[in-house]
């Protein structure tokens, strides 16, 4: 199998999906002839074309809005977002139009679409190139959530989201395009959404993660093994719709639990699964299901020693560990 | 298309000649005016007589409505409406029983199978955009349909339209500019009605003419009288065709006349004075438009009162068989989130047990 | 005391606070010579003029953003959405731009403002009249989210909001407006944002709500009852910055814990609750931290028959009370 | 205010007389435009030195900034500029210690305490609106901020600045509505550089002139050739003295270049060819300016070279007191959420514990 980086499995994804079906276009700020600020999309539109390869104007709701329009119209737009920052002026499209879309209409309209968008910290974005957004996304019904951690799931989940019949949130962690490498097979495949994936089989404790902190959480719990905690690492994958069989059996299996978010910890998203955690293995769990997050301040500073600060780390994480082992 | 495409009926008036159609099209313009108003009224009745919590109307908009929506090719291009679009809609093909499934919230209701309010029209089959409450959130959806029409190679056309409230919204700003960038097949309506809810044009609205945005994109602007059904015809039938023949997108303004208080639960006494009521009154669409073809001998007091029994007679099969169709099944709530059932979450311990098959 | 409904509060409020500081000005759709849609503001226009009482255009993004602009240069604005479901188009100014002022100029720019939103359901308002969307904003640091449930709190919380030094998100269900009533003295009085009150003592189980749900649970306390189960029932009143305090020590004395909230359950703000409940009353606990919330779709269908089935209700309530009494 | 007002010194050549100012004035136009340059291009060897990680640069825009900033009234009237405005920041009074100590992220940089990106300056003192990396946002801050100043009966102006890419955004239509309607006093200027990142004008704008889009509000708009600096300042007065009258607000759209990459992380190579590289050149407005100062006879070799060593010695200054400014302490990091920290959430566990009394 080849190694490819997690941007280049996404670029990869794209660009046989678009050579597969001629109903799927790219579309965004600076995808086309500069290929992304990421290069996500490099080398498409000299493929593909200004017809499908679509640079757009500097405007986030046009790019969300018309892309529902044009699934109305029987294509399948991936939408890049230039920064999860940058989201929030499309919020109303996407949680007032396309996420209600098939509801309102009782299945009459629907609008296959993705929005990739990269996301979270540690590259000196600051305040707005740094955010986790999923929280707010990830609480709608109607769309669905994907945060990929590896270059295989990258792939392989890009193709399940553009041939879902619904909208999807494709969250890319951009720490990781070009730090995290892995085996990507030939052939084509997919990676259905909804299914988690055990990381790290251990029976002392379950900690469960998504995107880069998938990575931190595997480091700590190297560190912490050699220290005689044998964890096991559940990667959430697509955080709705969630795959809540992976996630309980693990924590029913090893009685503790700990959510790790890059995101603000007040009402993140690993609030839902500590709530589901703490109502539905109640009886298994011999700790307090924990949370180990993101300070609960605008993430995140500029300055290296105040990101530094902010953003968790398999140190962090293997203290988070250790505490809760040692209740 | 004409009437005389559907009918074979080639009679035309100067009147008619003057626009291109017969006077069997004239007649059905009228006809499709007339109906759009006694269903509006009739919702009215219902709501005054508690069997029907809210309404939301086109009266006073009916003649810009069908006037602009007449030279779409019905089940071709596309409408993005708006609650007011109760003529658009039945122009684009949507029938009375439907509109009054609608009204009624009721399970065979296929604008929303009852989960919008009433007004929140839409139909796959008859292309029309279902609408949101969120205002000018189509224009979006339109130019969306038109890019993909473009690329997809198909002749469509597509028009969003809106109130001119509405129009301020910043999604408007970006659709113009994109549509104008790619010269896409698209018309966008505003029906200026002078206000928004309450607010008077001159504190929502920072010029006269919002027809005069258009030159700020590049495209043209028309403002036509909302009253004169066959202006509003032959501006959108000029815009239609430029899109569709490839050479861009373009706006239409209609003046027009909110007849209604904003909806039933508006007491629109409290910011319109009476006397600013009396003019509106003279600005019915539908007296003038049934005068002018008096006038032009297009259509007599035979035909007129046909037409008004045919209405009263679909009104009445319209509600009969609305009211009479049963509300939605509770159990079917969870579905339509997605294509998948099982990608739901499952539903919170108290929720009544979806049957087994229901959908 | 002179008993008033909650809109009575609100609107009492609002003027008293007009007539205090010159600096406090009204915006948004329709609240001026209409006195806004539900008439919250009925009367201000005709007592403080076009200057004090603006009716703006159609646009949300405006309306906030303009505020924010206006707090920078002195003045304290009370912008009004006309529905809260109507909040997303000025969500980019909301969650990037309000909330944000402070932190990104370590306090050199602050925008003391209220954003006044009626939300909830239960009214024939369908998908778009009747969302809850507390839980976006919860989440946001540097903005508060209150949300009172009486009409001495909505009163006395809305002048402290008012004179609150940072972004304050006021949501007031909009089925309490006429339908719910309270004393409410006459003088100067406020209450503090960030405290929560026990609105019945019982030592079986607490119950956890806010807003209208709150009316719910106490509807649904007196019903258990009768058969025996002494219900304590918690009135958050400010989502953010939460009481804790109470919160848990509530808790710590029933050990068992029901959130009641009438948005989606899933990554609803209640889940956040729980998760806070999960890892800090662990020990307390004697029976799974348990959620009622509305079901996953959006919120809520015009037609009765399935308003009734998304919306919660005392009976609902008394149901989950009985459930987890019995744990 | 002029340069006369301050120092008395009152020549004033053919030119400066031709605009109302003296030659004062337009020496410290001109000095301005040279600090701003000598910064900015020191941002960048800093940048390629491994000592700062980004950098996004005005050069290019300078002309057009000092120029249209300069008819405001410093600490008075309100300026919402964008991430190229360092020009536009020294005119409202930054010095270049502090616009250093953004682009360090220092402690105490005013702008941010370190917390944003180089090039988000913001000085609550001077009025100068924090820059935030959402584009377009500002422009309904400043709408806000005439507003308020009209209501409190100030008579300050309200500027915001942004690039043509970012007046495509719904916030600008929004936001040129609502001045329109209330005439606040209030200009929007669009620095038109041609590209939005990598995406040339003919792709993310309609029309070629945004100030075509000031009619569609009621509005003057103005193109000014953003290389003739004194063309700037006079259109920039003119409409700054509109709105101070109470005549309402205005639009300006300088022509401008980009001499850079959009930022230190792009590449402008692979959208720009060398052709239009070098034309680019020739519009640099820095030598432009100081070629027409010398022709006027306000600014000699002499007086020249001064300006140079000055600018020189200001951009050592002011690197090297901050560059050995300290970073920020993280226990400041939970700082500033909210007016009282007791409104924070409590830190998760595995925070350092701020330090007693530390802020
Ligand atoms: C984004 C949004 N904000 C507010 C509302 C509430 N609202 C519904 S219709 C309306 C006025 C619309 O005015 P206009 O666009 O002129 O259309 P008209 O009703 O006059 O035909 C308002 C404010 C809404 N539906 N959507
Ligand atoms: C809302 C938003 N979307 C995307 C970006 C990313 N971005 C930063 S600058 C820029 C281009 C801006 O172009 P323009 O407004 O013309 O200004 P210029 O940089 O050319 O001076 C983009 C897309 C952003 N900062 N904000
Ligand atoms: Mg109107
Ligand atoms: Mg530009």
């Amino acid at each position: 199998m080849a190694v490819r980086t997690f941007i280049e499995a996404i670029r990869e994804g794209l660009a046989e999906e678009m050579r597969r079906d001629p109903a799927v276009i790219v579309l965004g700020e600076d995808v086309g002839k500069k290929g992304g600020v990421f290069l996500a999309t490099d080398g498409l539109w000299a493929e593909f074309g200004d017809d499908r390869v679509i640079d757009t104007p500097l405007t986030e709701s046009m790019i969300v809005g018309t892309s529902v329009g044009a699934a109305l119209n029987g294509l399948r737009p991936v939408a890049e977002i230039q920064f999860a920052d940058f989201i929030f002026p499309a919020f109303n499209q996407i949680v007032s139009e396309a996420a209600r879309m098939r509801y309102r209409t009782v299945s009459g309209a629907t609008v296959p679409m993705v929005i990739r968008a990269p996301f979270g910290g540690g590259v000196h974005g600051a305040l707005y190139h740094s955010q986790s957004v999923e929280a707010f996304f990830a609480h709608v019904p109607g769309i669905k959530t994907v945060v990929p951690s590896t270059p295989y799931d990258a792939k392989g989940l890009l193709r399940a989201s553009i041939r879902d019949e619904d909208p999807v949130l494709f969250l890319e962690h951009k720490k990781m395009y070009r730090s995290v490498r892995g085996e990507v097979p030939e052939g084509e495949y997919t990676v259905p959404i909804g299914r988690a994936a055990v990381r790290r089989t251990g029976r002392r404790l379950t900690v469960v993660a998504y995107g880069l902190m998938v990575h931190y959480a595997l480091e700590a719990a190297e560190r912490v093994a050699e220290e005689g905690i044998d964890c096991e690492v559940v990667d959430l994958r697509t955080l709705r719709p969630l795959d809540r069989e992976t996630l309980l059996a693990s924590v029913r299996k090893t009685g503790k639990c700990l959510v790790v978010y890059e995101d603000n910890r007040f009402g993140g998203y690993g609030a839902e699964i500590a709530a589901i955690v703490a109502e539905e293995a109640f009886e298994y769990l011999d700790g307090p299901v924990s949370r180990l997050a993101g300070p609960d301040t605008p993430a995140m500073p500029y300055n290296h020693v105040l990101e530094e600060w902010f953003m968790l780390s398999p140190a962090k994480i293997a203290d988070a560990i250790r505490r809760l082992a040692a209740y | 298309m004409t009437v005389a495409d559907q009918h074979g009926s080639t009679a035309a008036s100067g009147l008619a000649a003057a626009y291109g159609l017969v006077d069997a099209d004239l007649v059905a313009m009228y006809r499709t005016m007339a109906l759009a108003r006694a269903l509006d009224e009739r919702m009215w009745v219902l709501n005054r007589s508690g069997r029907a919590p809210f309404v939301i109307s086109g009266q006073g908009h009916e003649g810009a409505q069908v006037g602009i929506a007449w030279p779409l090719r019905r089940d071709h291009d596309w409408v993005a409406p708006f609650y007011r679009s109760i003529a658009t809609c039945l122009v684009a093909g949507m029938t009375p029983r439907e509109l009054m499934l609608a009204q009624f919230a009721r399970g065979s209701d296929p604008s929303s199978g009852g989960r919008q309010m009433p007004g929140h029209y839409g139909h796959a089959g008859h292309h029309v955009v279902s609408v949101s409450s969120p205002v000018a959130t189509q224009i979006l959806h339109a130019a969306g349909i038109a890019l993909a029409a473009r690329i997809r190679g198909l002749d469509q056309v597509a028009m969003a339209i809106m109130g001119e409230g509405s129009s301020n919204q910043g999604d408007v700003h970006e659709a113009l500019n994109f549509v104008a960038i790619h010269r896409l097949p698209f018309v966008f309506v505003v029906e200026n009605n002078g206000y928004a809810i309450s607010v008077p044009a001159e504190r929502e609205l920072s010029v006269r003419d919002v027809a005069d945005r258009a030159a700020g994109y590049g495209i043209p602007g028309t403002v036509v009288d909302g009253t004169d059904v066959l202006a509003c015809y032959a501006a959108a039938r000029d815009a239609v065709d430029r899109a569709r023949r490839g050479d861009g997108p373009s706006m239409i303004e209609a003046k027009v006349t909110r007849l209604t208080g904003h909806s039933s639960d508006d007491q629109q006494t409290k910011y319109r004075s009476e006397a600013e009521l009396a003019e509106t009154r003279a600005l019915d669409p539908l007296p003038i438009f049934r005068d002018q073809l008096r006038a032009a001998g297009v259509l007599d007091e035979v035909a007129q009162l046909e037409i008004d029994g045919d209405v009263a007679l679909a009104v009445e099969d319209a509600t009969a068989f609305a009211e009479a169709e049963p509300d939605p099944d509770p159990a079917t709530g969870v579905d339509h989130v997605f294509a998948d059932r099982s990608s739901n979450e499952p539903p919170p311990p108290w929720h009544p047990a979806p049957r087994e098959g229901a959908r």
